[in-house]
């Protein structure tokens, strides 16, 4: 991978301007480890087809300089319309091109599977024996984002924070709309959808204050679905956890229907005390009393199937192959 | 050779003979485009069958298949069709032998048939409705509703249309256009026994599988 | 394909396939044995596996399908110079990715997402 | 229940004086601009009696060619109307930040993108391409007109009517605020109660209705009524890629009507398709919508390649290079296109099997893609290439859709996909092969085949202009876009904090008035071009010595196109023609057999306006009605047997005469 580091340096000047100015971007030169692997596979993939992308544009400029009509000395062949070995290599050069990438594709698509516990924290060093990811249990409300921590027993209401170097792993899902969890330092995005539970695995490597926001258009108050990441030391961590404990309110699924009501553009708020079980019964859209919940709801016609559908039914190390 | 064409003055004789002298008779698209029709309806029906198929085990805690199907009339409601799309393919033969008096009995025949099939199925959705069972229940519900009920609309169209082809039959009798639509409409209504299979097959059948 | 198309369309008024009494009768015979016994195999709970039931079911709503598709809709290599059959093919495998596509994108996106079946996790 | 049966309700639905949105000032000058515009029209339609004219001769016309020309009149005037929102979104990007907040409110924002992507695909992009094969494709088989003339008619109608209930939307009630393909559970009932998603609804189904039947009409035009000898491998390229592209249309069409009628029963029965609770999924609605929406891709840029074809080689004065391949090409990425649908919802969540699955299959389809750009390169090669303006729009196209086509293969890469997914990397990439592939594509069409249409050419300046207008501005405003996106920039917003990418905007606003300045140059051109026309006038009706048959009829083309059907020898027929000394008859014609004018089109597609607009409103009683009114226009129209007529042979001789004579 250092290689590809340097080949990341030194494409720089090779790929003209616009990639120049991309390298300075959040999305070309992040933060966490999983966008870093995934910029340089933007780069990989763009070098490869530029392979053939130059030859095109510069082909086409020549040809139309060289052939054009009041050029009389270039060569005029108007019934010339067939070469079975340039046919060939037209054919042939895309091909291997896109045997390459597609090879790249396979690889890195299964690498970097948002489902996938990480295996690394960042290049060429493995995830340290006995850590365990921080997990984040992430709600994307109508129009504001709700974190929970349930080891911490801790939630919070647009803003995200998280210790430089340990695995975080995403649990994700929505009250409504459908939404898209984006943090462009951190990883990829993937969708947040009411019902669903989507999950992202990713690591924080500087400590730092980044964006994050919803990337899937979901109504009125879409614009204003952002909050900070926030990456920071495992002490800071510690009495950040420790501030929300002392500052925060509680949250009952009374307060929990009070923060449903639809709104815009809110402000941080911090939950010391989070009623037990409240993200299940969101994500299996039972936070009202007397509603049954998805989950049982699944299961109460599958009687007969139920032994079959457990074994069915993925495990954690199903989704690390 | 000179890269401008200039037409050539008349009289110059060519080798090719560049033009169709006579009339030149454009064979008729109709059958070919309505079977064309034909196969996008088919795809609209994939779509639904997809959706019933992703859906189909989202009971919500609502009836299943198992709970709601009474295999008895569909199986009759079965029957109907294929009764009626032989009856149809007797006013085919009849229609090849050009005799319209009979192709018409058996077109009518064919329209009761398709009107009793859609009767049954309107029974049946007026039961299942009655019993809590209608299309807000549950997805499983709305794609059953949906997918069974786009089918007898079809219907309910093929017969509409058969109305009307016998009025025109009655006007026209046997005229090449009328022939035509005798063909497309046949086409047609095999066309929705086709489907049926489908439907009863995987919605009825494999529904009732507990 | 198309220079045959061009001299078939030369004699063009004759339109249409020609049917006879005994293609319906065949068809319609083979339906109704064919409607018949996957009705019975499931009204009758015959087959004591519910996943082998469903196959042969299947399997003969297949044959079925080719029984109207050849006695009922006259469906063969020539007909409209073999454009029926090309696009018929080409909607089956149309009719395939959508189905398949969709039932195992669909499959994958429950297995990963949907809580009832994520069960304890 | 009884609140339903009252009778305002019944008749008005819930349309009333407050859905009229005159507290809007921006609409309500929009408003006032159409209403005095429209009137301006009309009173001078009025004024020079030519109702009638228009009635006989366009509006009840099943002559391909006025249809033809109809589709691109209205897709020039929804092209304005879409750009008038783009320039409104970008205008309003390039404002709104930190205490700014632009001039837009958010409610009329998100109308605008919403209907900016659904007016630009459906009513420019669609009438586009469907009009060019209307006008270009009998001609270039030798056909006298296509196979179902009066569905033709109907098809244009019912897409007008679409385009008309979007129009609609802009004054009476508002459009949907969801996006172009209007997922839910956004577009559910619950979260959208109003009539905009409903408006976006049944404008697609009934244009959806007019799509499909055009789709139908051309594959039986294409497969039936072609000259002799015209065998498959003998017919044009723009031919080719416009079977594929109808082939499409039939295939991927009924998808769509699908999954809008799946959403409006969600929407109007309460069904549980895909909202979030009863067991709906929403998933499926992406799913399926998607299934349609990448086939429609190709639906757009396949004829436009066919385009491309037919000019690099008449420009180049050259056989086009590897016409089998360029034709197994497009049946290749006909197939593929139908099978990489997921690549546009990676980050969904379906697992790496399916997403790497998807997003191979998605480069597979470069390679012919590829293939085809190489071969219109080595048409060029050894070519006497005149740079008249569709072959500058033709070199653009070339080196900017490479471009597009490298981002579109970066995006196929499922875990880039991740990082760029829904922000305006995307948006630059589709903008990048829509307008540098269908957009310039049809300027160039539009250059090549004026001449035919109208008798004399396009005045070459003012297309210069407008070439280097779009081409510079195009770069101008998407490159920027491409930056945004790497810097995590998402589509769709309103408001910005980061002052740092004001400038972005600002440059991306400077390149969408340089694209209206090459729309406005357009304009200018048509105008300056009809002023000077008899100067710019064609007599031969083969102004560039093109090579399909066509140019081998006079221009405009007699209503019956050839007084007699061509005999085809060659894939560039015309130039085969001329190559061997083809001689124009000039006796011995006969009456030709032509289909009649009918209103039957233009009245079915009135009464499916009526329909759509009243269950939009839900105006029961009205939808009802127009219901029942469609069917019976319809089966009355089934009892019109008498639906050809012939052209007398004195008629043929006179026209043709007319043509000796100017040609001498």
């Amino acid at each position: 991978m250092s290689i590809l580091r340097t080949l990341h340096k030194t494409s720089i000047a090779a790929l003209g301007f616009a990639l120049l100015a991309g390298c300075d971007t959040v999305v070309m030169s992040p933060s966490g480890d999983i966008a870093a692997q995934q910029a340089s596979l933007i780069i990989w993939a763009t070098v490869l087809m530029l392979i053939v992308v130059i030859p095109v544009i510069v082909l086409t400029l020549l040809f139309a300089w060289r052939y054009r009509s009041s050029n009389k000395n270039a060569t005029y062949a108007p019934d010339w319309d067939h070469s079975t070995s340039l046919e060939l290599v037209i054919w042939a050069a895309p091909l291997a091109i896109i045997i390459a990438l597609g090879a790249l594709t396979w690889v890195s698509t299964h690498q970097l599977d948002p489902y996938r516990p990480l295996d690394r924290i960042s290049e060429g060093q493995p995830v340290p024996e006995g850590v365990e990811p921080l997990i984040v249990e992430v709600v994307a409300m109508d129009w504001k984002w709700l974190f929970f921590y349930p080891e911490q027993g801790i939630a919070v209401v647009n803003q995200l924070a998280a210790p430089v170097d340990r695995p975080i792993k995403f649990k994700i899902t929505a009250t409504t709309m459908m939404n898209s969890f984006y943090i462009p330092a951190l990883a990829g995005q993937i969708y947040a959808m009411g019902g669903m539970e989507t999950q992202l695995h990713a690591v924080i490597n500087e400590a730092g204050s980044y964006d994050g926001f919803s990337a899937n258009y979901s109504g009125a108050g879409f614009n204003g679905m952002r909050f900070k990441f926030l990456g920071m030391s495992e002490s800071n961590f510690e009495q950040w956890v420790a501030k929300v404990k002392s500052d925060g309110d509680d949250l009952s699924r009374k307060a929990y229907k009070e923060l449903e009501v639809p709104s815009e553009y809110n402000p941080v708020h911090y939950y010391s005390k989070v009623e037990p079980g409240l993200y299940d019964a969101i994500l299996n859209r039972c936070v009202d009393p007397g509603s049954i919940c998805m989950k049982d709801l699944m299961s109460h016609h599958h009687r007969d199937d139920k032994a079959a559908e457990k074994s069915n039914a993925p495990s954690e190390s199903h989704h690390a192959h | 050779m000179s890269h401008s064409a200039v037409i050539p003055a008349a009289g110059e004789s060519s080798k090719f003979e560049f033009l169709e002298r006579g009339e030149h008779h454009v064979a008729n698209g109709t059958l070919l485009g309505f079977w064309l029709y034909l196969m996008s309806d088919c795809l609209v029906f994939a779509a639904l069958f997809a959706t019933y198929g992703v859906l189909s085990q989202n009971f919500a805690g609502g009836p299943t298949g198992a709970d709601l199907f009474d295999l008895p009339l569909v199986a009759i409601n079965t029957s109907f069709l294929l009764f009626s799309s032989i009856t149809y393919g007797f006013a085919m033969l009849q229609m090849q032998q050009k005799k319209l008096k009979g192709t018409m009995i058996w077109l009518a025949i064919t329209g009761v048939l398709g009107s009793a099939f859609l009767g049954l199925e309107l029974y049946e959705f007026y039961h299942l409705i009655h019993q809590g069972a209608g299309p807000q229940r549950s997805a499983f519900l709305s794609s059953f509703f949906t997918l069974v009920g786009t089918h007898g609309l079809h219907v309910s169209f093929g017969i509409i249309w058969l109305v009307t082809l016998l009025v025109q039959l009655k006007k026209h009798g046997l005229t090449t256009a009328n022939r035509r639509r005798l063909f497309c409409l046949s086409m047609f209504w095999h066309f929705l026994d086709v489907v049926w299979i489908g439907v009863f097959t995987i919605v009825y059948l494999m529904g009732s599988m507990s | 394909m198309s220079e045959h198309h061009l001299h078939s369309s030369e004699h063009h008024e004759e339109e249409g396939p020609h049917s006879s009494f005994s293609g319906y009768m065949i068809g319609f015979m083979a339906s109704v044995i064919l409607t018949a016994i996957p009705f019975w195999l499931v009204m009758a709970d015959v087959l004591s596996s519910r996943n082998a039931t469903v196959i042969v079911i299947l399997g003969f709503a297949l044959v079925q399908i080719l029984v109207h598709m050849i006695f009922f809709l006259h469906m063969n290599f020539h007909s409209e110079g073999g454009w029926n059959m090309l696009s018929l093919i080409f909607t089956v495998v149309l009719l395939f990715i959508t189905l398949a596509g969709s039932l195992w994108v669909m499959y994958h996106m429950n297995v990963n997402m949907m809580p009832g079946m994520m069960g304890s996790s | 229940m009884s609140e339903q049966f009252e009778l305002s309700k019944l008749i008005f639905g819930r349309l009333s004086w407050e859905s009229i949105p005159l507290h809007d000032p921006i609409i309500l000058a929009t408003f006032v601009m159409v209403l005095l515009g429209g009137g301006a029209i009309v009173g001078a339609l009025t004024y020079y009696k030519v109702w009638g004219y228009l009635w006989r001769e366009w509006i009840t016309s099943i002559d391909h060619k006025r249809i033809g020309v109809m589709y691109m009149i209205l897709g020039i005037v929804m092209l304005l109307r879409g750009f008038a929102d783009a320039i409104m979104m970008r205008i309003h990007q390039a404002m709104a930040f930190g205490d700014a907040t632009g001039y837009l409110p958010p409610h009329h924002y998100d109308q605008i993108f919403t209907a900016h992507g659904v007016i630009m695909i459906f009513f420019v992009a669609m009438p586009f391409v469907v009009g060019l094969m209307n006008y270009i494709v009998p001609l270039q088989i030798g056909a006298r007109d296509v196979a179902f003339p009066f569905l033709n008619n109907l098809s244009f109608w019912m897409t007008a009517a679409g385009a008309a209930l979007v129009m609609a939307s802009l004054f009476i009630g508002e459009f949907a605020k969801s996006g172009w393909l209007a997922y839910p559970p956004l577009t559910g009932i619950l979260q959208s109660p109003g009539v905009g998603v409903d408006y976006y609804i049944w404008s697609l189904q009934i244009a959806g209705v007019g799509t499909l039947l055009s789709g139908i009409n051309f594959v039986v035009t294409i497969v039936k009524m072609r000259a002799p000898g015209m065998n498959m491998m003998k017919m044009p390229v723009f031919v080719w890629t416009a079977l594929c592209t109808n082939i499409l249309i039939v295939a991927a069409f009924p998808v769509l009507t699908a999954v809008m009628t799946l959403l409006s029963l969600d929407r109007y029965l309460g069904m549980n398709f895909f909202t979030n609770d009863l067991g709906g999924n929403a998933m499926m609605y992406v799913n399926l919508i998607w299934i349609w929406g990448h086939p429609e891709v190709y639906i757009l840029i396949l004829p436009i390649f066919g385009v491309f074809s037919e000019i690099v080689s008449t420009y180049s004065g050259k056989r086009l290079f590897g016409y089998s391949s360029m034709v197994y090409a497009t049946l290749v990425i006909t197939i593929l296109s139908y099978l990489v649908w997921l690549h546009h919802f990676f980050t969904m969540g379906s697992g790496a099997t399916v997403n790497s699955f998807f997003g191979i299959t998605t480069m597979i389809i470069s390679i012919p893609t590829g293939a085809k750009i190489f071969n219109w390169l080595f048409t060029m090669y050894r070519g006497r290439i005149k740079f008249d303006v569709p072959m500058l729009w033709t070199v653009g196209f070339m080196i900017t859709f490479v471009i597009g086509g490298m981002t579109g293969v970066l995006l196929a890469v499922p875990p880039a996909d991740f990082v760029l997914h829904n922000s305006l990397f995307l948006i630059a990439h589709f903008h990048n092969v829509i307008i540098g592939g269908v957009v310039f594509g049809t300027f160039a069409a539009i250059t090549y085949w004026y001449p035919k249409v109208t008798g004399y050419k396009l005045d070459p300046f003012w297309g210069k202009a407008s070439f280097w207008c779009w081409f510079i501005g195009f770069y101008l405003a998407f490159m920027p876009l491409y930056m945004l996106g790497f810097m995590g920039v998402t589509r769709r917003m309103s408001h910005f904090d980061d002052p740092s990418l004001q400038i972005w905007f600002q440059i991306a606003l400077g390149g969408a008035v340089l694209i209206g300045l090459g729309i406005a140059c357009f304009l200018i051109q048509l105008y300056v071009s009809y002023k000077k026309r008899d100067s710019l006038r064609d007599e031969t009706g083969d102004p560039w010595d093109g090579r399909t048959l066509e140019w081998s009829t006079s221009s405009p083309p007699p209503k019956y196109n050839f007084a007699f059907t061509p005999k085809v020898y060659d894939n560039d027929a015309w130039w085969h023609m001329k190559a061997n000394g083809f001689v124009r008859p000039t006796s011995d014609f006969l009456a030709i057999h032509m289909p009649k004018n009918t209103a039957a089109g233009i009245i079915v597609a009135g009464i499916s306006t009526v329909f759509g607009f009243a269950m939009i409103w839900h105006m029961w009683l009205l939808a009802g009605l127009s219901f029942t009114g469609l069917i019976i226009a319809i089966i009355i129209h089934t009892f019109n047997y008498k639906r050809d007529y012939y052209i007398p042979v004195e008629e043929v001789a006179r026209t043709e005469a007319q043509r000796t004579e100017v040609l001498a």
